[in-house]
Parts: structure tokens; C-alpha cells; sequence
């Protein structure tokens, strides 16, 4: 049986882990997140998002002082590089993380790491002000987030919290679909947003699949 | 998906390098997609900076240029630059009045906009106000959205904020006249054909060829919604009605009619429409003072039209007809 | 097909009334489908006009104004305007200094200006000289053939003799100048979709979606050949070896540098190509010292684009230079 | 047996039919024409063809004061409306004929009408300056001439040389297919020329065929 402290803690290598993950994730979907941008949108998310992961991945062959300066670079790069309303949005998730993190620490504990999921997507809020239900990738990071302290709540560790934030990021993305989007670009179209899963969601999905299935493995 | 590119990828880099090449007057920071100038930062004279997604051309870049734009900062297509663009624009046009910031009201444009004014009033305390356009008639506009699109008015705006800047007047005041602009401004666009995205490879949404999208906005989003294929008289009934009914442009001062193509209409189409806009207008007991027809800010290479009226007053004539010399814009000099 | 219009019979008077509404400054005789600058006829200037088919916007109509032409004349889509139009025009813009026509060599463009300058010289006596453009090296140029097409060189002619003629240079030295610059000038063009022709209401012919017509002209004739679609930089290698190969442009004068659009293609796609094609005039040891980018000699609403050159000298870069005021080029004033 | 003077004279009456006729049949083969035009032209000469022939069938409602004067007016209508080649070149066949019948009569008898086609022939050839091989409505109109010439010549009717004329047109029209254009429009595509109809030698078969049939027909 491992030691408890290490299944429960997240280091660099998992973060690392986690962002090759995603851009993998992120490569494997990208025409698919266009194709729902092109339906609501501008049919760019895909583009974006990958090139954004790309630019991330690249970065992760500098020298990585600690978890917090790590997903601190992960939001500098995507600001950087995505533009449109993902960039700001999801480098405020990271930048939001990094802030939570704090003193650089070469691994957290879950907990900590929970908090700063809670805090990525209140920056997220902050910065977009989507509420669940706004039809945005709000609807996928706040069930998550959720779940992950839930889970930890009742003892839980890392590994099956991230698996409850997966389904229910999952959910959330699949919740946005019969949704009226009251924010971004789709919910210019009104009515005529019904019936469209929202891109933006579905990356985020993506984001928490990823941590499910990246984050725990090298931690166990 | 044909087009004279060379790679989706390098569109908007090898678009710039052409304009550079056929503008020798511009400075083009191709490493940062920002379209400068020839003389900036000009000391004393307020910065005017805007931006935004590429596949609007010639917004923005072919606006840069005596009255009109000292930088233009160009994202990927369809997709709003970066802050460091934006803040590298801005500190390259601060001549020390101030920077302004004319930015079309989309979600990523406002944001990204904002993150670089955060970051240069951190950076540099270099002074910089916004003035967000948001004209497009076919959003609703209420409380509860995220207000209206920013389209044909941002090519007026720039040009009055420019030429009040041209002027030498203060941020405040060149921040003023182009909000005020900005306001008297209203919009409404119809696709008869969906643009393709270079990097997508194929049109962004079907349409029939019996049936139009009312109510688009430039970047290949799907309009309100879709009617039978109709006249030019009926089309532009379809704009002019919905434009009127937001905002009263009756009045001595007249109005700027400006019909816009969207990229891949020809000018005898926009003409024709612009001759049945102006025969409604009329009708409507508007009178036109200035009137502008040509494709100046597109959706790649949709085919179909906007209409912008902007309600003009002593001032804003004024600084509509002060000297612009930009690639796109040019009267005066 | 989906056009901005009522009816297929109607487009050119209707869009010559929205060109009329649009441009309060020119007069437009709907009847004769004439447009006229405001203050024709200008005693002792020489007059010019040029005209042809309609679906080429802005030429000509577009090009009427200070510096640039006196009249155009519109005919039908892609047919050339009937004696009656040209006599008028001739008529109208004789300020008793005689009159240029220019005009594009097509057998029926050639045919109809000559049958009006055989009825202007009966009825009138008005002096008029002509100058036929032919700068399409797609087509042999042999004494067995009809000559080359003139395309994009019609442009710059019209500017270079309008400037000379506002200079109040007599009818004999404004022919002189505008044949040599004819003569200077060579393009070359390529058509990624075909044009539709309203009466038609499908497409001139049929393009697959991984094949490019190279060697078009203006108005939807297919071209010389269909090769598979290419790069930029590849299609701009199609337009600049030929031009090329036709004329040393080599020389310190430099040339004009035209990349011009045919309808349907819109300008983030005319700037990309103008950088391919400057990367090669200069690997060539072309000089470039004036260029010129956007859709001014179009074909309807294909796709596509053309480059002209036009070897440059003291006096015609001199002409280029001078103001020139009409809807679709405007400087110096 | 009819009176032979009134077997070989064209009337005012039969040239009205004449152009009655052939307006009919361009209108009917507008979108053939225009078809045509656009493979090796620029899809407008059934257009053009028709807007030109409306006008004449309009103007034939007017007095008619001989069949000179019908002539030139039906080529100055031509010119007039119909623009591009075929306006200048088919204005001119008519007021050439219209010059060579001379001082107006009411009627002209068979061999007359033939020099007046000849002279129209001659006057398309002068203006366009294209020979029999050239790809163009001379490879219909000289050998309908030539025929008219030939079967006068040896005794027939104007009847039968009109019928003569027919054939001989429609076989000049079909020859222009395997022709490589020298004048015109077609000219500009060399050998993609090759193995297409030409759409003036088309509409110039239609009026030697609508002379056949409706020149004859009343004044026998
Ligand atoms: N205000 C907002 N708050 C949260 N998420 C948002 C907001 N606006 C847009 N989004 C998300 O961004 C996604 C679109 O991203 P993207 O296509 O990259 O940017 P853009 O809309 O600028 O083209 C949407 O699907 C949505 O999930
Ligand atoms: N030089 C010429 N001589 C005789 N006929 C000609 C000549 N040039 C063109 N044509 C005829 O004119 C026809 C085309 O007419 P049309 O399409 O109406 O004019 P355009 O070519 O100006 O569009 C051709 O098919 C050909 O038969
Ligand atoms: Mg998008
Ligand atoms: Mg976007
Ligand atoms: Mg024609
Ligand atoms: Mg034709």
C-alpha cells in the first residue's frame, strides 16, 4: 500500500504530466472543437486551443523552479499565445492556480491543490462573469472543482476525486447543449444557440480528463 | 477550400509581409503583427491604437495612417490579438498624451484588451482609454447579454477619433467624440454565402442557395436568422428597417450611409444595394450627408453586405471629412 | 446565384443609380448609362472617356473624376457599350480641345468606339484620338491573331492620360503618353472560381475544387490552362515569369506594381500575394518604386487575381504621382 | 402556277416576317447561344442576340416606308442595343443591305435580294475583318451567300436558293466546331478553342434559316 502523503500529493512532473495530456487531448479534438465553434461560434476554439497547448509544450523544456512557477508559465504562455476569449480565460484559470499555490513548493498535498481548482475557476468568473448555465466552459470547470472537494471531503483521495471531477465535468459540458448561451460569441445567435454543445466547455472537459487521468499516475 | 495563401498557418504573418511590401510608408513588426505609422510615436499627439482578429481587411491595419490609426495590432483569423501585441502597439504609439484603445465589443477582444491596459498601466503609466463599439442591431441588447457586436461603426470611429487626434486634442476629449460616435452608430448585415477560415478548410455553415442569413456579424457566425433568398430592394429593407427602428436618424444634421461588402461581394452589387438604401432612407424622411460604399470591414471571403448609419452633428462631419491618408482611407491629402 | 440584385436585365441602370446616389460630385445619365464628372465639359482640356461591358467595377465608372477620366461608358455585363453611349460621352466631355478614348482590346470594345468616332467626326467634328489597351500576355501577340486583351494596364492608362490631360497638355501628347504607357505595361491572370453572369445565374464554367484557371481575362473566358491548385507562391511564379519573360523590366526607372483582385477574392488574400510576388520581382532585380494593391479591374464575383507591371519613366512615375480624385482612387487633393 | 415576278420579289411584308421570325428563333435558342458563348466566349451573345431583337421586333410596329428603309432601321436597332462583336458586326450585315437595295422599293426581286446578302456579307467581313476558317458568323453567312448565288444562278427560286442557303449555313456552323479561332473572343483560348461550336456562326444559321422559311412563304 503507498504512503499516504505521496498518493495525495501533487508534483512537477505530474503538472507536466497534466499540460502534455491536455495538448494531446487538445490535438486529438481540435477539429472537433472547431466544428462546435463553427456552429455557435467563429470556428476558431480548436485553432486556438491548439496552438495555445503547442506554445505550452514548447515551454515545458525550460527548467521548471516549482509547481507554482510552472502553471504560472502555462498562463503566461496561453495568454500569450491564444488570444480570442479562450486565452485570457483559461491563462486566468492557470495564472489564478499559481497565485493559490503560493510559495513554491515542489509538491502540494490534494487539498491544496483543490483549493487552487477552486480558485483557477473563480478567476475564470472574475475575468469572464459567467455563471453556471451561461453556456461557457464555466459549466464544465465548476461542477469539477465541486467535485473534487466533495470527494476529499469524505476521504477520498486525488485519484478518485479527479475521476468524480471528470464525470462531472463531463456532465456540466453535456448540460450546455439545450442551453440559451448568455455569454460570448454564441449567445449572439439567441435561440438559435439551443441544441449546440458549447466548445469552450468542451476544452475544459478535456482540461479535467486530462488531471484525472495524468495527474495521479505518477503520484501513486 | 481555395485561396491564395500559402498555409493556414502563415496567413496572417505572409498578409502582413504583402502589406508591408506595398506600403513602404508603414512600419510592420511582423514578429509582433503590429502595423505602425511611419512617424510614431508622434510627441504631444494622442495614440490611437485598435485591433482584432484578422480577416477583417483592410480593418484594421489599412487604416493606419495620417487621421486615422497609429497602430493596429492583427490576432489570428477571426481571433482577437494577444495583450503583449497590444501593449507593445500601445507603448510604440505613446508620444505621451495618452494611448486610446477603439476595441469591437466581442468577449476575447474586450478581454485581451483589458489584460494589456492592466498590464501597461503596471508596465509603463502610460494613460489609455477605451472606447468599446457595439452597433450590430441584430444582438439583443439588454442587461442580461453581453451588449451588442462591434462592426461597421468601428471603420467611423476610428476615422473620427483619428482626426480629432490629428487635431491635437486631449484623450479625454478624442475618447469623448469617438464614444459619441460610437453611440449614434447602428449596424445590420446579411450573408448570401458563409467565408471559410483558412484553417478549417471549409465554409463555417451551410446555406442553400435559395436562402440568406440576416443579421451576421463578420465573423462567420450564423446570423439571426435565415430567409428565402430575396431582391436587393428587399435586402435592404431587411437592413434599413431594424436600423431605424433602434434609434431615430431623422433630423437636419443628416446621416453617414455607409454600405459595407463583406469580402467577397463586387462593388456593382454594393452599389446596386447602396441606390436601394438610399431610396428607403429617403422614404424614411433620412437625410444623408456623407455616404461611403465599399468593402472595408469584411468576414474573409463571405459574400453579402452591412449597413451602418451613423447619425452625424456639426463635429462629427467635421472630423468625418478632416485629411486621412491610410491604404484604405484616403481624401484630403 | 446569389446576387445582390432585383433583376438580371436591370443590374447596370441599377447600379448606376446607386453609384449616382453614392456619389453626389459626378452626374449620371441613367438613360445613355453615362457617367460624367460634375463639371464637364472643361473648356480646352482635352476630354477622356473609355468604357466597356459592365461587371468590372470600379472600372470605369469608378475612375471618373479629377485627374482620371471625364465619362465612362457602361455597357451591358461583359458587352461592350453601343455607338449611341460613346458619342454622347464624346459629345458631353469636349471642352474644344478633342478627346482620348481608351479603350481595352476586344473585337466588339474596338468595333462600337470606332463606329462612334466615324458618327462623332461626321456629326461633330470633334478631334478624337484612340488608344486600344493590350497588355494580356496570356494571348499570343501575332499578325495573325487579334492582339492581346487589354486588362490590367487599362487602369494605370486611365490615370497616367487623365493627369496628363488635367495638366492641359494637348489631345496629341495626352495619346502619346497614355500609348506608351500601354505599351509598358504587361499582366498576367489567374482565376481560382468562375464569375457568374447575372442573365446566366450559374457559373461561366466550371472549376474543380483542386484546379486553377491560369491565363484568364475579365470577363469569365475560360482561360489557357487548368492546373492543379498551388500555393501562393506558387501562383504568383504563374503571374511573374511570364510578365517577365515578355519585357525586361529591369532598369533603374523601376516599375508599377499591380496586384489586383477579380471580384470575389478579398484583400487579406490580394496582400499575401503582392509579398509573394514582390520576394520574386526582387530575385528578379526588379525595381519596385510604385505599387498598387487592391480589386479594381474585376470580373464580376470570381475569384481570383492579376498582376500588371508597368515599366516606369520620369514622366509617366510623374503622371502616376498627380492628384487624382474619383470614388475608386483618390491622392493629393 | 404562281406568276413568277411575285415568286422571286421580297416584300416589305416578307422582310417584317423575316425578322419576325428570326427573333423567334433567337429568343428560343437565347440559352444555347449564351451556352455556347460561354465555352469559348463570355456567355452573353444569346443575351445580347435577344435584347437586339426585341428592340426590332418593337420597331417593326412603325410605318414602314420600303424595304431599304426597313433594313437600316433594323440595322441601326442593332447597333444600337446589341453592343459587343455581333452588335457592329449584324448592324452592318443589315445596313449594308440596306445600301446596296438602294432607293426604296416596295418589293426586290430574288437576284437583287441576293446582291443585297452578298453585300451585307461584305460589310460584316469589312468590320470584322475575319475569312471563312476564322471560327465566326462568316463561316455561316458566305457560304449561305454563295448558295443563294448558286441556285439562282442555275434557274431555282428564291425558295429553294433561301433552302439552299439554310443548309449551306447550318453545315458552315456545324465546320466551325473542329476550327481553332483566329478572330473574336474565341481567339484568346488557341487550342481550347478547338471542338466547340461558334455561338455567332450559330445565330447566323438562325437567320438564314428564319429567311428560308419566312422570307418565301408569303409571296408564293
Ligand atoms: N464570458 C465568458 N466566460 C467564460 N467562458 C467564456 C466566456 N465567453 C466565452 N467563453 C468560452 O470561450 C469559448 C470560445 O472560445 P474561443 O472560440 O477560443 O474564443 P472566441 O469566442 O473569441 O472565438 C466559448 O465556447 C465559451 O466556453
Ligand atoms: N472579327 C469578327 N468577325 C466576324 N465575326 C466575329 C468577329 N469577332 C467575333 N465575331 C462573332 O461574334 C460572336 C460573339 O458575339 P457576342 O458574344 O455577342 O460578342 P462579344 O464577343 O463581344 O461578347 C462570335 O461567336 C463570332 O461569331
Ligand atoms: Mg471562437
Ligand atoms: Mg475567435
Ligand atoms: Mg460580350
Ligand atoms: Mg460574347
Amino acid at each position: 500500500m503507498p504512503e499516504p502523503s505521496s498518493a495525495w500529493e501533487v508534483d512537477v512532473d505530474a503538472l507536466v504530466r497534466w499540460m502534455r495530456r491536455f495538448a494531446e487531448l487538445v490535438a486529438d479534438h481540435r477539429e472537433d472543437l472547431t466544428a462546435l465553434d463553427a456552429a455557435i461560434g467563429d470556428a476558431d476554439h480548436g485553432t486556438n486551443m491548439d496552438r495555445g497547448m503547442n506554445a505550452v509544450v514548447a515551454s515545458l523544456d525550460q527548467a521548471t523552479p516549482g509547481a507554482s512557477a510552472l502553471l504560472k508559465r502555462v498562463g503566461m504562455t496561453l495568454v500569450r499565445t491564444v488570444g480570442g476569449a479562450s486565452g485570457p480565460l483559461y491563462g486566468t484559470f492557470f495564472l489564478r492556480m499559481a497565485t493559490s499555490l503560493g510559495d513554491d513548493a515542489d509538491s502540494v498535498p490534494a487539498a491544496v491543490f483543490a483549493k487552487a481548482l477552486r480558485a483557477g475557476l473563480e478567476g475564470v468568473v472574475a475575468r469572464g462573469k459567467a455563471e453556471v448555465g451561461d453556456k461557457t466552459m464555466v459549466d464544465a470547470l465548476a461542477p469539477a472543482a465541486d467535485a473534487v472537494e466533495t470527494e476529499l471531503g469524505r476521504g477520498g483521495d486525488l485519484a478518485s476525486a479527479l475521476a468524480a471531477a471528470a464525470r462531472a465535468a463531463d456532465a456540466g459540458r453535456d448540460a450546455t447543449t439545450p442551453m440559451r448561451a448568455r455569454k460570448g460569441r454564441a449567445s449572439y445567435l439567441g435561440e438559435r444557440s439551443v441544441g449546440h454543445q458549447d466548445p469552450g466547455a468542451t476544452s475544459a472537459a478535456l482540461l479535467i480528463v486530462a488531471a484525472a487521468t495524468a495527474l495521479p499516475a505518477g503520484s501513486l | 477550400m481555395k485561396k491564395l495563401i500559402n498555409d493556414p498557418a502563415t496567413v496572417v504573418v505572409d498578409a502582413l509581409r504583402g502589406l508591408a511590401a506595398a506600403h513602404p510608408e508603414l512600419q510592420v513588426d511582423l514578429q509582433n503583427k503590429v502595423v505602425y505609422r511611419g512617424d510614431v510615436p508622434r510627441p504631444g499627439k494622442v495614440g490611437i491604437i485598435s485591433g482584432g482578429g484578422s480577416g477583417h481587411e483592410p480593418l484594421h491595419a489599412g487604416f493606419v495612417g495620417i487621421g486615422m490609426l497609429d497602430a493596429a495590432c492583427a490576432g489570428e483569423v477571426f481571433t482577437s490579438p494577444v495583450p503583449d501585441q497590444i501593449l507593445e502597439a500601445t507603448k510604440g504609439v505613446d508620444g505621451g498624451a495618452g494611448v486610446l484603445h477603439i476595441v469591437k465589443n466581442y468577449t476575447g477582444d474586450v478581454m485581451n484588451f483589458q489584460m494589456a491596459a492592466e498590464l501597461a498601466a503596471a508596465d509603463t503609466g502610460v494613460e489609455i482609454a477605451t472606447v468599446v463599439t457595439g452597433d450590430d442591431v441584430a444582438v439583443e441588447d439588454s442587461l442580461h447579454t453581453v451588449g451588442r457586436r462591434g462592426v461597421g461603426v468601428t471603420v467611423l470611429v476610428e476615422k473620427i477619433a483619428g482626426a480629432a487626434a490629428e487635431e491635437g486634442r486631449r484623450l479625454a476629449e478624442v475618447a469623448g467624440v469617438a464614444r459619441r460616435a460610437s453611440q449614434n452608430g447602428r449596424s445590420m448585415g446579411v450573408a448570401l454565402t458563409s467565408g471559410t477560415v483558412p484553417a478549417v478548410g471549409h465554409p463555417t455553415f451551410d446555406l442553400p442557395d435559395d436562402r440568406i442569413e440576416v443579421g451576421i456579424g463578420i465573423h462567420g457566425e450564423p446570423g439571426r436568422r435565415r430567409v428565402p433568398m430575396a431582391s436587393a430592394r428587399e435586402i435592404a429593407e431587411l437592413l434599413v428597417t431594424p436600423v431605424l427602428d433602434d434609434l431615430d436618424f431623422t433630423g437636419d444634421d443628416g446621416v453617414l450611409a455607409f454600405v459595407n461588402g463583406m469580402g467577397g461581394t463586387p462593388l456593382i452589387e454594393l452599389y446596386l444595394m447602396y441606390g436601394e438604401v438610399a431610396a428607403l432612407l429617403e422614404k424614411a424622411g433620412v437625410s444623408v450627408s456623407r455616404r461611403i460604399v465599399g468593402s472595408y470591414i469584411t468576414s474573409l471571403d463571405m459574400a453579402g453586405c452591412s449597413l451602418t448609419l451613423l447619425k452625424l452633428d456639426d463635429e462629427l462631419r467635421q472630423l468625418w471629412d478632416a485629411p486621412v491618408m491610410t491604404p484604405a482611407l484616403q481624401w484630403g491629402i
